[in-house]
């Protein structure tokens, strides 16, 4: 019962870590980014599941974390000076 | 260590030295520059001749980092295929750290990032002729890679950016393809060692698409035919002295480790016949494709990178004529030469650059008066790229012919022969203009420090003089090439 | 080529490829791997946790390589920076961008000193359980992005000899730790056996600040102007 | 637990097919460096996914180390890439190369 559970679970979190790699290179910028991080914490839990607790912690900081914070910035700061160049002087 | 103590404990310095300059000389900044890193770097490269007695004969160095012996633990090995990798780049890089601290002002604002990044590199590259670890070699892959593009777009400005950006998004597929490849060869032999996954290699599906895998990757990396479209962009738009550590010891880095998984790892596959000659012809068309295009170009810099492409393409034919010595010896004398003789014209290129403010072809005119050292390493250079006797590339080229008679596929000898007379016509475009008088649009002239145009010259002697020298250096290549062409 | 056969052609690749991917991992035949050599190995590497041996005394070497990797990446996006002649947007200050909300203002000072202490810990813990330089080092980064983010009185100045001590330190550290050893002719980071627990526990440490000094660095890149004046009136 | 490492390992896969495809498809410099990074992290799901493992309670740990190695590479390298697309965008005012440039 447990093991079927388990192996569910495996098979749920497997199509969600795919349907979040789609989702993240696809055309929409901002969603894009935002469902990375997500693939990053779902990342994290598959790291625990495949019993790696150092890479689900590294997983979720970095992956998640550092780089979710930092293509949001970029992203950011792309469309900020977007609207700086495309607006009136 | 089977190997004398003095001799093994020099080892590490190849890493260990510019690794850690390259990190202090980015804590020290611009004030570090003249009196340790250049010094530093020339103490590496005076390492490597005290090494050359570990890889002669018998004397195949293993040295086990962590005194542990794989599998568990990392192994490095000091034989004739990385000793020379570990000589030309001691030499190219010690021709253009004299060469950068000469032309470049101190007070430049890329002084101060130049140094740790070439640094760096160079622990790189010395790091990789060493390993014989699968996934250690991915490591220094990545820090020859990200040191590259970084020293691509150290001046930032919009050209080298772009090209940067474009070889940054090229290295990652490449890495990626290769990492992929070691996954999947751990998965299957469980070990990371090139000696011990030699002994165990089954000819099965799996090993095909991790090698499949890697050789793409690698293709990628040293832009090889057809996937070279980032290199040309790249090595022409980089400082000079960027250039020509790009174009005669970067992209070498990749075919290096594609010799040890096709002539090691892989060796005793025998499937693979029909892979090399499909690799042989992808050299083929980098000769044509690359000299056609360096022919139509207008300035100096992107000839030179196209040349690159082509002459990158004569090492592939290495893999349809492996089972001949002579093939061996040519491949390895040509990436001495084609490295020292491209050092060379890059260098000589950022010359012209800096006497007349520009590097277009047409109007280089009276450069032989004007910079007439550096016009010299350019024609001897070139002479080399042709293949000239004596030069060393004309003994490259000529072994590779008698490799092709030899093997009795006479037919891969076009290569080296076409080759020759669009590598004339492309050199003979550049020489022809730099003996013109000079003309209206050749532009202001600017003093050169002496120096500079000296380590041009350096380099391009050496790359003639290989040619003299080739039978020696071939004679003492035998052991590393019988290692390799045991299977 | 057109842009639809490219399209065509590099969607066929890379479908082969997963198919060639998946069809490897159904069958590959059971390799022994090397859980069982590291296990029998692990009382001699100094410490309990045997992803740690391994990051830190089987393969230390990779480990050493790829601090350099981390310390590339610093270096290449300073030398992003542009001179006073351009925009600075390459680099400027992650907290000269949007406001901070009031919600990240309120959270800081209780996240901050926590994310210091679960850094701390996991640097320490990394020997026996899961936990080490890296991931110490990531949850520091943070704190520092956090801090950062928050505009309180701390900034990254990378022109300061002090702070690219603090980001190279771990890896000249590790260099001259791994150098140690062949002062008795053994190899470059083969640490002897009664002080392998402690060498590696320092050199974790190292890494550990640096690991996070250099995360921090990267994500908030060089600030253009000081930070205080970047900042200075946004605070509600 | 590790049983199920398998599923894992083709997800890996898939995440690499369609990273990849991204990687050489997609315009925008910053779905190119996403792409990238989904790439990488499938290709990390197949180094741990696929190794080998002797049925022991213990997972091989050197595929985990290789894996903490990548990712500090990984997230390295995506850092400065990203520094060097906001350097990009500020030179030249485009976020895509000029080859494939979409009119």
């Amino acid at each position: 019962m447990t093991e079927n559970l388990g192996l569910a679970f495996d098979a749920t979190l497997a199509m969600l870590l795919v349907w979040a790699s789609a989702q993240a290179t696809s055309r929409d910028l901002f969603r894009a980014v935002v469902m990375f991080i997500v693939l990053g914490l779902l990342a994290s839990l598959a790291w625990l599941r495949l019993g790696a607790p150092d890479l689900a912690m590294t997983e979720a900081a970095v992956g998640a974390g550092l780089t979710g914070v930092l293509l949001l910035d970029t992203l950011g700061r792309l469309r900020w000076k977007r609207q700086k160049r495309g607006g009136p002087q | 260590m089977s190997t004398p103590a003095f001799a093994a404990a020099l080892v590490p310095a190849l890493v260990w030295i510019p690794l850690s300059l390259g990190a202090l000389s980015f804590v020290l900044g611009r004030a570090a520059s003249p009196w340790l890193v250049l010094p530093g770097l020339l103490a590496t490269a005076g390492v490597v001749p005290a090494l050359l007695p570990l890889a002669a004969p018998g004397g195949i160095a293993a040295y086990h980092l962590g005194g542990w012996m794989p599998p568990l633990g990392i192994a490095w090995r000091l034989d004739g295929l990385s000793a020379i990798m570990l000589a030309i780049t001691a030499i190219v890089s010690a021709g253009v750290g004299i060469f950068a601290s000469s032309m470049m002002n101190r007070m430049d604002r890329q002084s101060e990032w130049f140094w740790p990044l070439l640094l760096l590199l160079i622990a790189g590259l010395n790091a990789l002729f060493l390993t014989r670890d699968l996934f250690n070699a991915y490591v220094t892959l990545e820090i020859v890679s990200l040191a590259a593009v970084a020293l691509v777009t150290i001046t930032g400005t919009s050209a080298p950016i772009v090209a940067g950006m474009r070889y940054l998004l090229a290295a990652l597929a490449g890495s990626l393809s290769y990492l992929l490849a070691v996954a999947l060869l751990y998965a299957r032999y469980g070990t990371l060692d090139f000696d011990l996954l030699a002994t165990v290699m089954q000819d099965d599906p799996i090993g095909m698409l991790a090698l499949a895998l890697a050789t793409a990757g690698l293709f990628i990396k040293s832009a090889l035919f057809p996937l070279h479209v980032w290199l040309p962009p790249a090595h022409g738009s980089a400082p000079a002295p960027v250039s020509a550590m790009l174009s005669a010891l970067v992209v070498k880095a990749g075919f290096y480790l594609l010799l040890r998984l096709w002539f090691e790892v892989f060796a005793a596959l025998d499937s693979l016949a029909a892979a090399r000659v499909l690799i042989g012809l992808c050299g083929a068309g980098a000769v044509v494709w690359g000299s056609m295009l360096a022919l139509c170009q207008q300035r100096l810099k992107p000839l030179l990178a196209y040349s690159t492409v082509a002459q990158l393409g004569y090492l592939l034919l290495l893999f349809p004529l492996a089972e001949v010595v002579s093939a061996w010896q040519g491949t390895l004398i040509l990436v001495c030469a084609h490295g020292t003789a491209k050092a060379a014209m890059f260098l000589a290129a950022g010359i012209i650059l800096r006497a007349y403010g520009h590097d277009r072809i047409i109007a280089i005119g009276g450069a032989a008066r004007g910079v007439p050292l550096t016009t010299f390493a350019l024609g001897l250079a070139g002479v080399s790229l042709i293949g000239l006797p004596p030069s060393g590339g004309f003994a490259a080229k000529w072994l590779l012919l008698v490799a092709a008679f030899e093997s009795g596929r006479w037919w891969w000898s076009f290569v080296p022969l076409g080759g020759g007379l669009l590598a004339a016509g492309y050199v003979f475009i550049i020489l022809a203009r730099a003996f013109e008088a000079p003309s209206a649009d050749t532009g202001d002239f600017a003093q050169v420090p002496r120096v500079a145009e000296l380590a041009a010259l350096a380099l391009a002697l050496v790359s003639f003089m290989l040619g003299f020298a080739g039978n020696a250096v071939a004679i003492g290549l035998d052991s590393a090439i019988a290692e390799m062409t045991r299977s | 080529m057109t842009r639809g056969a490219a399209d065509i052609l590099v969607s066929l690749l890379a479908t082969a490829l997963a198919a060639g991917l998946v069809w490897s991992a159904v069958h590959l035949p059971a390799a022994p791997g090397l859980a069982g050599l590291v296990e029998r190995n692990l009382e001699a590497s100094g410490v309990e946790s045997a992803v740690t041996a391994v990051l830190l005394n089987f393969r230390a070497y990779d480990t050493l390589l790829e601090i350099g990797v981390l310390l590339l990446a610093v270096i290449g996006a300073l030398s992003l920076h542009p001179g006073e002649e351009l925009s600075p947007a390459a680099t400027e200050a992650l907290s000269s961008g949007p406001e901070p909300s009031p919600m990240l203002m309120w959270f800081v000072p209780y996240m901050v000193p926590v994310a210091f202490v679960i850094a701390g810990y996991l640097w320490w813990a990394g020997s026996t359980i899961p936990g080490g330089a890296f991931q110490g080092g990531t949850v520091l980064g943070a704190a520092l992005v956090l801090l950062l983010l928050s505009g309180r009185k701390f900034s990254i100045r990378p022109e300061a000899v002090a702070t690219r001590l603090w980001l190279s330190g771990g890896l000249l550290f590790f260099l001259a730790a791994g150098a140690v050893p062949m002062v008795t002719g053994d190899a470059v980071l083969q640490w002897s056996e009664e002080w392998s627990g402690i060498t590696i526990v320092l050199i974790e440490a190292g890494l550990t600040l640096s690991i996070g000094g250099c995360l921090a660095a990267l994500v908030v890149g060089v600030p253009a102007h000081p930070p205080e004046r970047a900042l200075r009136g946004r605070r509600p | 637990m590790t049983g199920h490492s398998l599923i894992y390992a083709i997800a890996g896969a898939l995440m690499v097919g369609i990273g990849l495809r991204a990687l050489f498809l997609q315009a925008h410099l910053l779905t190119k460096i996403i792409a990238a990074n989904v790439t990488a992290s499938g290709t990390f799901l197949v180094l741990v996914g696929v190794a080998p493992f002797n049925g022991g309670a213990h997972p091989d740990p050197v595929p985990q180390a290789m894996v903490l190695t990548g990712i500090v590479i990984s997230v390295s390298i995506t850092a400065y890439a990203l520094a060097l697309l906001r350097r990009l965008y500020d030179v030249t005012g485009a976020t895509d190369l000029p080859e494939e440039r979409r009119k």
